[in-house]
């Protein structure tokens, strides 16, 4: 018996552990190129924005071509701060985790721009239904580390009462919805929120993110489905980070030329953008958003970057995929690349940069130790054991409230 | 009082809930323009517009997630799944979102969705439009289950449900739309026109969430049952002349243990029906509760009577429902047990 | 409170009952006008045929363009004999269920040459994963109507013992799979098979038929993303006869420029075309199962029709639809457009169709008094209720044993 | 005998099911190269080929669908769910499809396929990575349902739901991948290299598939458990000193009602253990259908300690988790009773 090759294998990425990495087949174009279609042209007018990467910062990190936004560089800074500080929240708390003081982590280097520009081009009234490693989103919509922290360590001052795994945050007063363990169960309930907000005729839109391998669930589909049915405002993103834990990005997406791609038959516009070039995000996000304000619907974004470091603390990438696999990624640091920019246009510097990054550790060790005061998860105190029985159903029926008392509180 | 049939009381209990909050809105298959494959909603779009009452992409996942993601921006969304048979692709959304919103985000937002969907068998329906797939629903933690037995009870528990902030799941058993069912399919077609349980209150009424309805006081055994089953427990009852206490459930979760439970420790004796399957069906639960709660009163072993552990046949739809003859069976052996 | 018309309503069809039918926006291309590609074209290079419908028969009723198939007068017969005596079928099994001989019935009035043509195509041995509405097919494959309505009716001699409802049918010798009452679930169940046969060294293919309301279900997804990932040798049908029960075509497909352009995001080829065009259905089948054995993989085929009767025996499309609708449809029917280009031909006569309707009316009549003395739903005799135990698990438990007993049998 | 932990015995049970039969393919999420989350298939593709070992797109539905179809046309597919509470999406193939093929067709099709899947808690993994959804399955007709608590059984049972011609579904306790776990996270992780159970024979053997096991002979009182629970059993029986027999039940679908019922009948008592949420769990239909036939013998009500109804928490994870006081709480509450 043994080994067979009859049948279609599944297809492989372009190089294993060993090897060295190779992204040569990504055939990636020139960022510039891509026109910038009026935000409510019909989708079938600009399917190519599905098959060209949208890009605005060139090899010499100037703004190039028609996507290129205009921000001011005080907003650019403000989005540089928060992903230095995203970078500088997930060393802290991965240190913490393997020192034991975190049951889990997830990191998201290399992928802050997706989540940070993504969501600074959205209004704070917009909704978002995140994944798990969005995290730079959420601190730049204003959360406080101390308190994302205490989640993390399930404490006393856990907003979510020791319930959840870490990384699972939910920011109410932050149009944060709760995070989900579940992959894509967000994408279409993210489409439902959007349409009771038409419905109630409000402007607030919707924006939902999950990842490339998560688009081969159901409720990917679910959600494009409902989106183009009832030409919901929401904005849908598809994180291509080249990796599903230790699949590589093509076991979900097979022969699809892009995730984009998967727009055009739904009849919503796609769009591909180097999801490590903030204004590129920043434009195609802030496109979608007045798209769907306007009346025009949704839009698929699929943002092309890589995935930096492990899947979480429970994931061994040197098995799957070569060591310098990141630093080969031809589409650089999403970091450096916000920070060549703005020292081109004179508005930072290699100093103000350091002291950028210094800052960040130091506010994340203020606030870590800030945390540590309202409790660990192994020594507690964590919220009330009672609490373990709330919440469930808006009142306590009588099985609950007999098994709290079988448990002796 | 209107004499209403069973669709005329959840059409009307819909009706009432749109009139009354503009966040209500309702949408499945064929909901729309068409008003349902079983008319529940017919009429419903002409009177509240398209975009409160609306058809939906065949995906059960997708009406579910749409309808949670509605209610987390305000709205009430009563969701219609056409055969309960077809819920399942939706399963994940429910158990794994609709149900743990509220725990997993400690109260920060909920999901007030009320899934409608027709179940149970006798109408000749085969294994894909005849199942009780209740047992399923009350494994999940925060998650109302009811299902009426007649239409006084579908238009005012869909009325709590609708207005409770839990979601809630709502069979409707579909043998019992046109008329009461008492598993006899040899009879002419009974209709709710002269049954006291089809006379329905105008506007705006409900029944509770979470308590049980005594049908008929007896002494000698108590029968819990709930749908379909409950007619078919009277008249077995009656038929087999035994004494019994009939209990309908109404609501599944939470169920109404003191009612059973005071019951059967008046009684000694019990059975208990549903048309699911025996396995791990709803009755294990009630069977295991009131064992463990009437320990010293029990005279007799808790019977069940249910439906094979079988997918719902087709041609054999009598021999596989557990009609009056199987149930007056174990009413005998219940009460001659000693 | 009341009537709102804020938000975005679902689309709805042109024209309700009462107006006159109305299919100008459908705006169909002209038959003959696509090119006929290589059978391994690369998916990317062949996207038009999503969006431009595939044809052969023109107006006169001749064969054009560059997918006329070469394709004998007498398979052309055959294929027109299966469609009539399946229409024959269709209306007596209807006229049978409104006598209550069944309790059930769904008639395919309109589509016979989608599922005819396209089961022609394929070869004996390769396997068919229907919908409840490609009984064309079935009988096309061979099967014995008198087992074909012994099954309606449940009776002694239903291959299935009873279990279930009418048009549910298997037929393992004819490679046809057990029809399932769960929309869709067949599709990636497809895939499946069609890779088990890859992978043994196989050349049998699969192919499956689903409607398109049904392409809004997660199994769609699941179906294309495995076929897409895994190279499978497969042909997806989505036979769009423009309704889902009451919906419109439009609920499931929002604004999606065609079904098979659901593809393009797969890397997978989308072929739209005519289904009420036998020479045109045949024509795309065989490309892709010709694709499909020569390793080139999976293709998505709607084909474009109309459901000339109501859903089912439950349905009353006077509620949403004008009434002669179908009259209006205009690929017309698929039965006459054949008829006419073999009579074009010369291979085919007004009296032979006659002749050839007649004999399938007495066919069907004769097979029905046949199946009759096999029993009945009502009367009996049915399989023995023992069996109704059977086949739950490949032996039968004690739990399904003691409920045997239970029942007294 | 090598001596195995449970990951490593179910390696050796599929390496010897693929090198037994070419018919044998398995896949998954992160199931071919990477050799899955927990490391079960690590080496296997290397061994068998990209084609009989593979991965899977992120899709349950999509998984167990094209194994179904995969046993149509003559393979016999072993397909792993990441994580018990992702299988959820697959829902509807399984119910509505893989364990109803056999029935539909009458005996034309049937899918020999097993899924295999991680469950339970103890590891800190909050609400989506400690479900033990085994009741869901239990009322699904036509799907074995086997839980083993130990090595040895992992891999014979496992041997025997993939060589079964019914689907099978396979939950491995991953509480007990590394090692035996009694319920107390104070101790040091234990280790199967001392424990009898970690002693697999090589090569092909099999557990029957059906057949409990007594893993503790006593005649105070009966103890059903399975999984992860049946270490707890063992240590809160002992820490208690209950003369307690308990019962490794291993096959849920269909359970050994025999071994269960002639224990109950020795002693008269039961206390039933599983880590799922009470209502509607397991632990119900165990119950009923133990009262049903020791009626005469049961001199106390049978006790469930089960998981509570709610989701499974992150820090409250050792409030949540029956542990051995609970355990040995009701052991002496059963044995005492009178
Ligand atoms: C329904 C479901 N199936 C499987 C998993 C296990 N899982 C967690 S993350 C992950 C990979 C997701 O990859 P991708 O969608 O690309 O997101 P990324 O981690 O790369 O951001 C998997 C399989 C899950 N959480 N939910
Ligand atoms: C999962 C599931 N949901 C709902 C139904 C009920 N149902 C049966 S047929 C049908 C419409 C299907 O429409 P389409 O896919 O276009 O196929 P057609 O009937 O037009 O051939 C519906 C909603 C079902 N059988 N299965
Ligand atoms: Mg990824
Ligand atoms: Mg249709």
């Amino acid at each position: 018996m043994g080994k067979s090759d009859a049948g279609m294998p599944a297809p492989a990425p372009a190089s294993r552990p060993g090897a060295a990495p190779d992204f040569a087949k990504l055939g990636l174009p020139r960022p510039g190129d891509l026109p910038r279609p009026d935000p409510l042209a019909p989708a079938s007018e600009i399917q190519d924005l599905a098959f060209g990467l949208v890009g605005v910062l060139n090899e010499a990190g100037e703004a190039e071509g028609p996507w290129a936004p205009s921000l001011a560089p005080s907003a650019l800074r403000r989005g540089l701060k928060t992903m230095v500080l995203t970078r500088a929240y997930d060393d802290r708390m991965l240190k913490m985790q393997r020192t034991k003081r975190l049951s889990f982590y997830m990191k998201c280097l290399g992928e802050e721009a997706v989540a940070v520009a993504g969501v600074d081009a959205l209004d704070a009234g917009d909704m978002v239904f995140p994944s798990y490693r969005q995290q730079g989103a959420l601190i730049h919509r204003g959360a406080d580390i101390v308190d994302m922290m205490c989640h993390c360590i399930s404490n006393s001052r856990d907003a979510l009462k020791g319930r959840q795994l870490p990384v699972h945050y939910t920011d109410r007063a932050l149009n944060w919805f709760s995070i989900s363990g579940n992959l894509g169960t967000q994408f279409p309930q993210a489409v439902g929120w959007s349409m009771a907000s038409a419905l109630k005729g409000e402007t607030a839109i919707a924006a939902s993110w999950i990842g490339d391998g998560t688009t081969a669930e159901g409720d990917f589909h679910s959600a494009m489905t409902l989106a183009s049915t009832y030409n919901a405002p929401v904005i849908l993103n598809v994180v291509n980070n080249q990796w599903a834990i230790s699949m590589h990005t093509s076991i979900s997406g097979g022969k699809a030329p892009s995730f984009a791609a998967k727009a055009i038959g739904y009849g919503i516009p796609g769009i591909w953008v180097d999801g490590n070039d903030f204004l590129a995000v920043h434009a195609v996000t802030q496109w979608a958003a007045e798209r769907a304000r306007n009346g025009g619907g949704p839009t698929l974004i699929e943002t092309y970057t890589y995935r930096g470091e492990a899947h979480s603390t429970s994931d061994d990438p040197s098995r799957y995929r070569p060591k310098d696999d990141y630093e080969a990624w031809p589409l650089g640091d999403p970091v450096e690349r916000l920070r060549a920019h703005l020292i081109g246009l004179g508005e930072w510097s290699g100093r103000d940069h350091d002291t950028l990054v210094q800052d960040c550790k130091d506010q994340v060790s203020e606030a870590w130790r800030e945390a540590l005061t309202f409790g660990t998860l192994e020594e507690g105190p964590h919220a009330p054991v009672p609490t373990m029985f709330e919440d469930v159903f808006a009142d306590q029926p009588w099985h609950l409230r007999r098994q709290r008392q079988e448990l002796g509180i | 009082m209107a004499q209403l049939n069973m669709m005329q009381a959840l059409s009307d209990a819909i009706d009432t809930l749109l009139s009354r909050d503009e966040a209500v809105v309702t949408f499945g298959e064929d909901v729309g323009h068409f008003g349902g494959v079983f008319g529940v909603t017919r009429g419903l779009q002409d009177k509240y517009g398209a975009t409160r009452v609306f058809d939906a992409p065949i995906n059960e996942g997708a009406i579910i997630a749409m309808a949670m993601g509605m209610a987390t921006n305000g709205l009430r969304p009563i969701a219609e799944i056409q055969f309960a048979d077809y819920i399942f692709p939706g399963f994940d959304q429910i158990l794994s979102e609709l149900t743990r919103l509220r725990y997993r985000s400690a109260g920060q937002y909920t999901a007030p969705v009320t899934i409608r969907t027709p179940c149970g068998g006798g109408i000749y329906g085969g294994q894909t439009h005849s199942m009780s797939p209740e047992a399923f629903f009350t494994h999940i933690p925060g998650l109302v289950v009811a299902m009426p037995s007649n239409p006084y009870d579908a238009k005012g528990l869909l009325i709590s449900c609708a207005e409770s902030d839990d979601p809630a799941l709502f069979f409707e058993p579909k043998r019992l739309y046109n008329g009461p069912f008492d598993g006899d399919p040899d009879k002419p077609q009974a209709s709710w026109k002269d049954h006291p349980k089809g006379a329905v209150p105008e506007g705006h009424f409900t029944v509770p969430i979470g308590v049980a309805d005594i049908v008929r006081p007896g002494n000698e055994v108590t029968v819990v049952a709930y749908g379909t089953m409950v007619h078919v427990a009277l008249a077995a009852a009656q038929a087999q002349g035994v004494d019994a206490e009939i209990i309908d459930l109404r609501t599944l979760i939470p169920y109404d243990i003191e009612t059973v439970a005071q019951s059967v420790q008046k009684t000694g004796r019990c059975v208990i029906l549903h048309e699911a399957p025996r396995t791990s069906g709803f009755g294990a639960e009630l069977a295991a509760q009131v064992q463990e709660e009437c320990f010293y009163h029990l005279e007799a072993p808790i019977q069940r009577v249910t439906g094979w552990d079988t997918p719902y046949p087709h041609a054999h739809e009598w021999s596989y429902f557990p009609g009056q003859a199987r149930v007056a069976r174990a009413l005998k052996k219940t009460v001659e047990f000693a």
